[in-house]
């Protein structure tokens, strides 16, 4: 028996043009977790889909348990007691929790499913690893860390031995991160092998025992946790030093740009979902929302920007009550915009990053003549934006389904901030994206405060809100449940306020 | 340009190999396969009359066959353009007869104007059904093509009739002229290539095409960008319509010369037809049309030339149309290239 | 063949009543060496062959024709106005000796074309044409219809036929609603109310020309409301009303071909429209040098064009149930309408004087 | 106008018999629906199968093997269709179209080489789907009227709709089938073969189809005729979409159609022009629909608004 459960060699796949792995090399030992890291594109997912027998490999070999695999599909790997959590959930919306973990693998009845059987079976698991799962939802009723936790589950009660998990704290709060680490330990205890993909070097640093880096479909190399340190991770990660600790810059707030006035807005699911919350931005500031996932942060900026209705209350861009404004009337008033979703909202990935970078400015000059588009002035600002904000490839002709995540974000960044709005409401803007972008987007942001643009920020990165942000406010269940300025924040607070708690008085009377 | 190569390449390749399909089927029903494909493209091409008749049945269906790529581009699947033929026809028909205190040429432009207009007006209902009450526009689409052949049906034997045999409306004051005679092959021909032309310019190069090709795409992006899903929707589904109402009253005027109840039959789905072969490319839709006209017209030309039962000859041809639709010959090449490349 | 054989036995039908122009007509051509070969004709149709009914009628007598006179036949059949036109053009082109317009469809492009092919001669059937080339035959459905609404007539008052209820109720169902099938109607209605002011005709359309079930949705639900006996007249719709009637133990009408033998004894009997005959004596006056440009001809129930079968069919199922006074009734009124003594009203646009 | 006579017992039989073959036609193109599928290859399928019941059960004087006989050659039109589209990347729409045509020519084709008859085949030898009657029901004078004399697959029809609904929301197979739909990689990671799932979808779709078109042929009728589908599977497709490709919302779709039809037959006796009859379930199915949908939706906003409330 080999010393590993998991062994590929030379691996090669490309799609069309592009060449997503090169030179793969990847091994698991049992009982261990083990962290692949790389920038955007680097390959890791498509690795990993190899190993899950999504696609077929173009070369190399795979062993499991020794074994040569010739051809994998996922039942093999299934078969195999390999479990993945994929980077995109690959969950069914209009399916509940418990026929979304049974499918594939459903206990029968003759030709109907056994709801019975599967509903215990699956919660002897939930109540071994303590997680909280409500099987009776639709997945679209439920949380994202609720999700990732189903998809935990989907794996365990397939009898995984191996679980794979992509990126699965990209979406998590710092306490949904903990909870999963606690899981994953669990698991680590119980034999299982973990393969867990991050761009988050503190976290890969908190959980692996071994690290494996991938740039540009290559692997560069294997350590060790005990051996490595973070600047060296992403030193290889990179082939550079990286400096993600930006200094603020000092600029004095101006007129209020933004201003919230007892807002109330509806959910998806549900009426009133944020209720009554007041806040605003000044010019050459940056207001940071900190809170959970799902907490009413996605609500408010869309309601902001007009693509929800508010229910009641008032928002003011500008002195200009956006209340009735269309989307497109609401840009007009000088908002930028990026947001939580580069994939479906962001960007239209069947565009090529040309289009996609005028967007907002169909049909305005310089990038029309009458009705008629002017592609020469498109290419020509779209080259000049790629080269400012650094969108690799250079190219701005090719269709931005090919962009690495990083590269896709900065597009959406680029366009955001070039058109000069008065404010800019940036959701997640650095989620999932890889820590070159991230110093990047980071960078930029700065940059917009200080020519004087507000700068709503929402993030679940509790290190990129407090590294950005002149004030913080806390929204905890559609409210708004703490107001710090950034010099007396801190992890421990924030989390706390959070979570529903309390901020201390004095913390309350600092408030704008 | 390579992709655009490829993919005509493809077409042509997918075209010969509907040919030795259509051979082979040819040769098992125990005709001789040249012989046929000869009756084929006589009837097709063979002197003046068959290629105006292959250019008339060519004329509708580009236009057609635009109006439902037009509405796809969109987001659509609008099943309903043959009742907008239906109905542009009819409306072309009422104007043309009655409003004759309009000199010739302003009430040709009228009939095109009306005609285009109650026809986008048609469109508009599910338009706004599947807008606003996410209705959806296939259900209602094909439901209303019978309403509409049945509103025309009614006016061409009632009110609106000639009084003749025929269900049929009374002769049209201004006619599209007529070339290539005796085929009805008509002035609309160019009409409908410069207004394809145009449909192309349209979606491709101005900012109302931008809009369309987003919201078609990728409609929550669009929304965010303030492009508004909902009108945009409308709006092609009305400019489909109105295209649709352009074949009918070209029909009318140029072909017909008066509403003849019935008369879209087929019109409409032939042209849905060709523009699902090419996946809805507006480019590529007029050839496909050019080829669904000629096998057409070839397959009319073949009953006319030989002795090959008109069964047989459908037959044939809804073989060649079942080939055309697939990519396969493009997925050989792939395959090809792949395993070229692995070694 | 066996098509040629059929219409013979529709001839025969006719018979009954007097010598028929087709039987007579055959009769010469039997006699002769085949004078029309190298001859040729071609029919175009509006519709597919098939219907057993309207076309297929046409289709007999040209197959009477070739047998008699050796000529060559053409069909071309066509569904949607494109095809028919293209049709007729190449029939034009195509250097025919004659070319036979098999409905009103063509009256618009014979209108077009006709004078520009001054050595092709036309023919058009069941409307009229002007023109030097070309011959119009049409019929007196009319009459024909005034019959088969006084036989359904009667009919339904018998109640002791199995199926037949005491309502004074008869039904009527066409394919699509087109002109000429109202002059059908019209003598229908007539011929109904002829016999008993209090009947109730009910008429409906399918709004098609080939969709059998929905003939027969519409002939039962005429049944549901009261109805015992449907005329059809609804071309590849009919089939449909024939089975319905079948179906339901009650009775239906035929229409064009002799249909009596489609549902044996549930169909009363049918209104023969001669288009055979027409079509038989158009390539007859091609072949034998008689062809008169510009003339149009009308057969009427004198000229034997329309008529009801001898509802020989009917008689064999019912026995002696069989009510003899209705045949009595139609030779009587058969008689009337020759004469003159009875008028039968035509839809406007139809007639001898159209 | 008789109310009484339009509005009798006999309605509600015609309502369902004019609705059962668009049922059937519309279950055809809801299971490949739940697969993502569109299948407008339904006229087609459905055609042919009309065709081969009718020639089997003629040529061998067995309805039961027409049936069976039509189901295959429903299920290799659908596997045309389904070779096209999956392994050869045809549009399905387009290929379903292209199927369409086909079925169009090739029974026309059959139609006048292989049983030499054109436009309409009925003859005596044709032995149709028996018809029964419920002795139990014989008793009730109502119920009696109503169900009297239904033929096997009018009867069938009700229990294929909730076998369809059991199969697509009960079995493991619908669950896979739906997931299929809505979210393939989901499915694909779950070790759910998607394009073999199409397949069965597909194959299941044509054997529907091809006893769809016996129905038409040795149920509804007994004859075959070109083109005797008449868009009947596009209505079906219609009904399908109607009903969101759930089985007991479509038929309710297909009834509404199948009443205002049966209504419109009525009426036209006496005297309101065809045309205007004719169009009449067109648009109620329309009004239907739109009214639904629209009280959907204000229900939705009605119930977000009662939970604000509370
Ligand atoms: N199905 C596909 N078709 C075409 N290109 C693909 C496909 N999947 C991945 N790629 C490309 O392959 C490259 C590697 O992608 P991969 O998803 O493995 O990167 P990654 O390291 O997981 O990046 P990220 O951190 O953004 O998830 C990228 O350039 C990507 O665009
Ligand atoms: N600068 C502005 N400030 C406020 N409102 C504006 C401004 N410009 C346009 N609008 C409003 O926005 C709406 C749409 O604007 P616009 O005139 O650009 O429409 P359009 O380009 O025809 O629309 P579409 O983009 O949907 O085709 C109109 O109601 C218009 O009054
Ligand atoms: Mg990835
Ligand atoms: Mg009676």
């Amino acid at each position: 028996m080999s010393e590993y459960v998991i062994e590929m060699k030379d691996i090669v796949k490309s799609f069309g043009n592009v060449h997503a792995v090169r030179n793969g090399q990847f091994t698991l030992k049992k009982g261990e977790i083990h962290s692949l890291i790389g920038e955007n594109g680097a390959g890791k997912s498509t690795m990993m889909k190899l190993l899950y027998g999504m696609y077929p490999i173009d070369d190399g070999s795979i062993r499991i348990h020794g074994d040569h695999i010739p051809s994998i599909s996922p039942k093999i790997a299934i078969e195999k007691g390999i479990g993945m959590v994929h980077q995109e959930f690959m969950l069914v919306n209009e399916l509940t929790v418990l026929e979304n973990i049974i499918l594939g693998f459903e206990p029968r009845h003759g030709i109907t499913i056994d709801f019975d059987k599967a509903r215990k079976t699956v919660e002897q698991y939930i109540n071994q690893y303590g997680m909280d799962i409500q099987l009776g939802k639709k997945i679209n009723q439920i949380s994202v860390g609720e999700a990732q936790r189903v998809e935990i589950i989907k794996t365990l009660t397939r009898g995984a031995n191996v679980i794979i998990l992509d990126e699965p704290t990209a979406v998590l709060t710092p306490q949904e991160t903990k909870q999963l680490f606690v899981i994953l330990q669990n698991l680590r205890k119980d034999g299982k092998s973990l393969v867990f993909i991050s761009h988050k070097l503190n976290e890969v640093m908190e959980i692996s025992d071994r690290i494996s880096v991938m740039r540009q479909g290559n692997y560069i190399g294997s350590v060790s946790k005990e051996e490595t340190s973070p600047a060296e991770l992403a030193k290889m990660m990179i082939g550079r030093e990286v400096f993600l600790n930006i200094e603020k810059t000092q600029t004095k707030p101006g007129e209020k740009v933004l201003e919230v006035k007892d807002v109330w807005v509806s959910g998806e699911k549900e009426i009133s979902k944020i209720r009554g919350v007041s806040l605003d931005v000044r010019a050459g500031e940056i207001v940071g929302i900190a809170g959970i996932d799902g907490n009413g942060q996605s609500e408010l900026i869309e309601a902001i920007a007009g693509l929800r209705q508010v229910e009641k209350g008032s928002v003011l861009l500008d002195g200009k009550e956006l209340g009735g404004l269309s989307p497109k009337q609401i840009r007009k008033a000088g908002l930028s915009h990026i947001p939580e979703d580069r994939n479906t909202r962001g960007l239209n990935r069947s565009m090529s990053i040309k289009e996609n970078l005028i967007a907002v400015q169909v049909g305005e000059a310089p990038f029309c003549k009458g009705v008629v588009r002017d592609d020469k002035e498109t290419l020509e600002y779209a080259k000049q934006l790629s080269e400012v904000f650094d969108i690799r490839p250079r190219d701005p002709e090719i269709s931005t389904q090919s962009l690495s995540g990083g590269n896709a974000q900065k597009v959406v960044v680029a366009r955001e901030v070039s058109i000069g709005g008065k404010l800019l409401v940036a959701s997640q803007p650095t989620r999932g994206v890889d820590i070159g972008a991230i110093e990047s987007i980071r960078k930029i942001l700065q940059e917009v405060k200080a020519k004087g643009m507000g700068v709503l920020l929402v993030s679940a990165d509790l290190e990129e809100i407090l590294s950005l942000s002149d004030r913080i406010v806390v929204m905890h269940e559609g409210r708004i449940t703490g107001r710090l300025k950034a010099e007396d924040a801190n992890e421990d607070n924030l989390g706390l306020l959070m979570m529903g708690g309390t901020a201390s008085a004095e913390e309350r009377g600092s408030t704008t | 340009m390579n992709v655009a190569v490829k993919s005509i390449q493809k077409i042509l390749l997918t075209m010969l190999l509907a040919l030795a399909i259509g051979a082979l089927f040819i040769l098992f029903i125990g005709e001789n396969p040249l012989e046929a494909y000869g009756a084929l493209l006589r009837g097709a091409f063979n002197g003046k009359l068959k290629i105006g008749t292959t250019l008339a049945s060519f004329t509708p269906l580009l236009l057609t066959s635009c109006a439902f790529a037009v509405a796809a581009k969109a987001g659509a699947f609008n099943v309903g353009v043959e009742g907008e033929v239906f109905l542009g026809g009819i409306t072309a028909a009422y104007i043309g007869i009655n409003w004759t205190f309009l000199p010739a040429p302003v009430l040709m432009i009228v009939c095109f104007l009306g005609a285009m207009t109650v026809a986008a007006l048609w469109a508009l209902i599910p338009a706004v059904l599947k807008a606003y009450y996410r209705v959806s526009e296939v259900c209602v689409t094909i439901l209303m093509n019978s309403v509409a052949l049945y509103i025309t049906s009614y006016l061409v034997s009632g009110p609106m009739s000639a009084g003749v045999a025929n269900a049929q409306s009374l002769p049209v004051t201004v006619n599209l002229p007529q070339f290539m005679k005796p085929s009805s092959v008509n002035a609309g021909l160019f009409i409908a290539l410069i207004t394809v032309v145009f449909m192309i310019w349209v979606l491709n190069k101005t900012t109302f095409g931008y809009k369309v090709k987003t919201v078609g795409t990728n409609p929550s992006h669009a929304e965010y960008v303030g492009i508004s899903p909902k009108k945009i929707f409308i709006q092609s589904m009305m400019l489909s319509g109105a295209l649709g109402g352009m074949a009918g009253c070209i029909e009318v005027l140029g072909v017909h010369g008066y509403f003849l109840n019935n008369f879209a039959a087929g019109l409409g789905s032939n042209g849905m037809l060709a523009s699902l072969i090419v996946k809805n490319n507006l480019i590529f839709a007029p050839f496909m049309s050019f080829f669904l006209a000629v096998l057409k017209s070839g397959a009319m030309g073949m009953q006319q030339s030989t002795g090959v039962p008109k069964s047989i000859v459908d037959t044939i041809t809804a073989v060649f149309i079942i080939v055309a639709t697939m990519e396969l010959l493009f997925q050989f090449k792939d395959k090809k290239n792949k395993k070229e490349k692995s070694k | 063949s066996g098509g040629a054989g059929a219409a013979k036995e529709a001839g025969k039908t006719v018979e009954a009543t007097a010598g028929t122009t087709a039987k007579a007509a055959s009769e010469n051509g039997d006699g002769k060496e085949k004078t029309g070969a190298g001859k040729r004709v071609c029919i175009v149709y509006s519709g597919n062959l098939g219907d057993k009914s309207y076309n297929d009628s046409c289709n007999e007598g040209a197959k009477e024709a070739a047998a008699d006179y050796g000529v060559e036949i053409k069909n071309l059949e066509g569904t949607s106005a494109e095809e028919w036109e293209a049709n007729f053009l190449s029939a034009c082109e195509d250097g025919y000796d004659l070319v036979i317009c098999s409905s009103s469809n063509f009256e618009e492009y014979m209108k077009e074309h006709c004078a520009s092919y001054p050595n092709v001669k036309f023919a058009i059937i069941d409307t009229t044409v002007e023109g030097d080339n070309i011959v119009s035959i049409s019929f007196a459905q009319n009459q024909g219809s005034f019959l088969a609404g006084a036989a359904a007539a009667m009919f339904t008052q018998k109640t002791d036929i199995e199926g037949v209820n005491p309502d004074k109720i008869i039904g009527w169902v066409g394919g699509m609603d087109i002109p000429v099938l109202h002059d059908f109607f019209t003598g229908y209605e007539q011929g109904a109310k002829y016999i008993d002011p209090d009947i109730k005709v009910l008429q409906s359309f399918a709004g098609t020309w080939n969709d059998p079930l929905k003939g027969k949705e519409l002939t039962l639900a005429q049944f549901d409301q009261g109805a015992d006996i449907v005329m059809n007249v609804a071309s590849g719709t009919g089939p449909g009303i024939l089975e319905g009637a079948k179906e339901a133990g009650k009775y239906a009408i035929g229409v064009d071909l002799n249909q009596d033998n489609d549902q044996p004894g549930s169909i009363l009997t049918s209104m023969v429209k001669r288009v055979d005959t027409a079509c038989y004596l158009a390539i007859q006056s091609v072949v034998e040098g008689t062809f008169k440009g510009n003339s149009t001809s009308y057969l009427t129930i004198k000229e034997e064009g329309v008529g009801l079968t001898d509802f020989s069919v009917m008689k064999e199922h019912l026995g002696d149930k069989f009510p003899e006074d209705i045949v009595e009734k139609v030779k009587e009124l058969e008689e009337k309408i020759v004469s003159g003594e009875i008028v039968v009203e035509n839809y406007t646009g139809f007639g001898a004087n159209k | 106008m008789d109310l009484g006579k339009i509005f009798s017992v006999s309605l509600i039989y015609a309502t369902f018999r004019s609705a059962t073959p668009i049922i059937y036609a519309a279950l055809c193109a809801a299971i490949t629906q739940q697969a993502d599928i569109l299948n407008i290859g339904t006229e087609g399928i459905m055609l042919t199968g009309a065709f081969a019941a009718v020639a089997v059960s003629y040529l061998t004087g067995s309805w039961l093997l027409g049936v069976v006989v039509a189901m295959i050659a429903g299920l290799i039109m659908a596997m045309i269709m389904a070779v096209g589209h999956i392994r050869y990347k045809a549009e399905i729409c387009a290929i379903g179209m292209g199927i369409n045509l086909f079925a169009l020519a090739i029974t026309k084709f059959l139609l006048n080489s292989a049983l030499g008859k054109s436009g309409t085949f009925s003859e005596p030898g044709i032995i149709a789907i028996p018809r029964v009657s419920l002795p139990f029901l014989a008793k009730v004078p109502f119920l009696k009227e109503i169900f009297d004399n239904w033929c096997i697959t009018e009867w069938f029809v009700i229990v294929l709709i909730i076998l369809v609904w059991f199969v697509f929301y009960k079995t493991v197979w619908g669950l896979r089938l739906r997931a299929v739909g809505q979210f393939p990689m989901a499915a694909q990671t779950a070790g759910i073969n998607v394009n073999s799932m199409k397949y069965r979808a597909i194959a299941i779709s044509g054997l529907i189809g091809g006893l769809a078109g016996a129905h038409l042929s040795l149920g509804y009728s007994k004859m075959f005729t070109e083109n005797m589908t008449n868009a009947r599977g596009f209505m079906g497709v219609a009904a399908m979409y109607f009903g969101g490709a759930h089985p007991i919302l479509t038929a309710a779709g297909c009834l509404v159609f199948g009443l205002t039809d049966s209504i419109g037959a009525r009426l036209q006796a006496y005297g309101v022009p065809s045309q205007l009859v004719l169009l009449m379930p067109y648009v109620v199915t329309i009004a239907t629909l739109a009214v639904s949908m629209a009280s959907k939706m204000a229900r939705e906003k009605k119930k977000k608004s009662a939970l604000a409330k509370a």
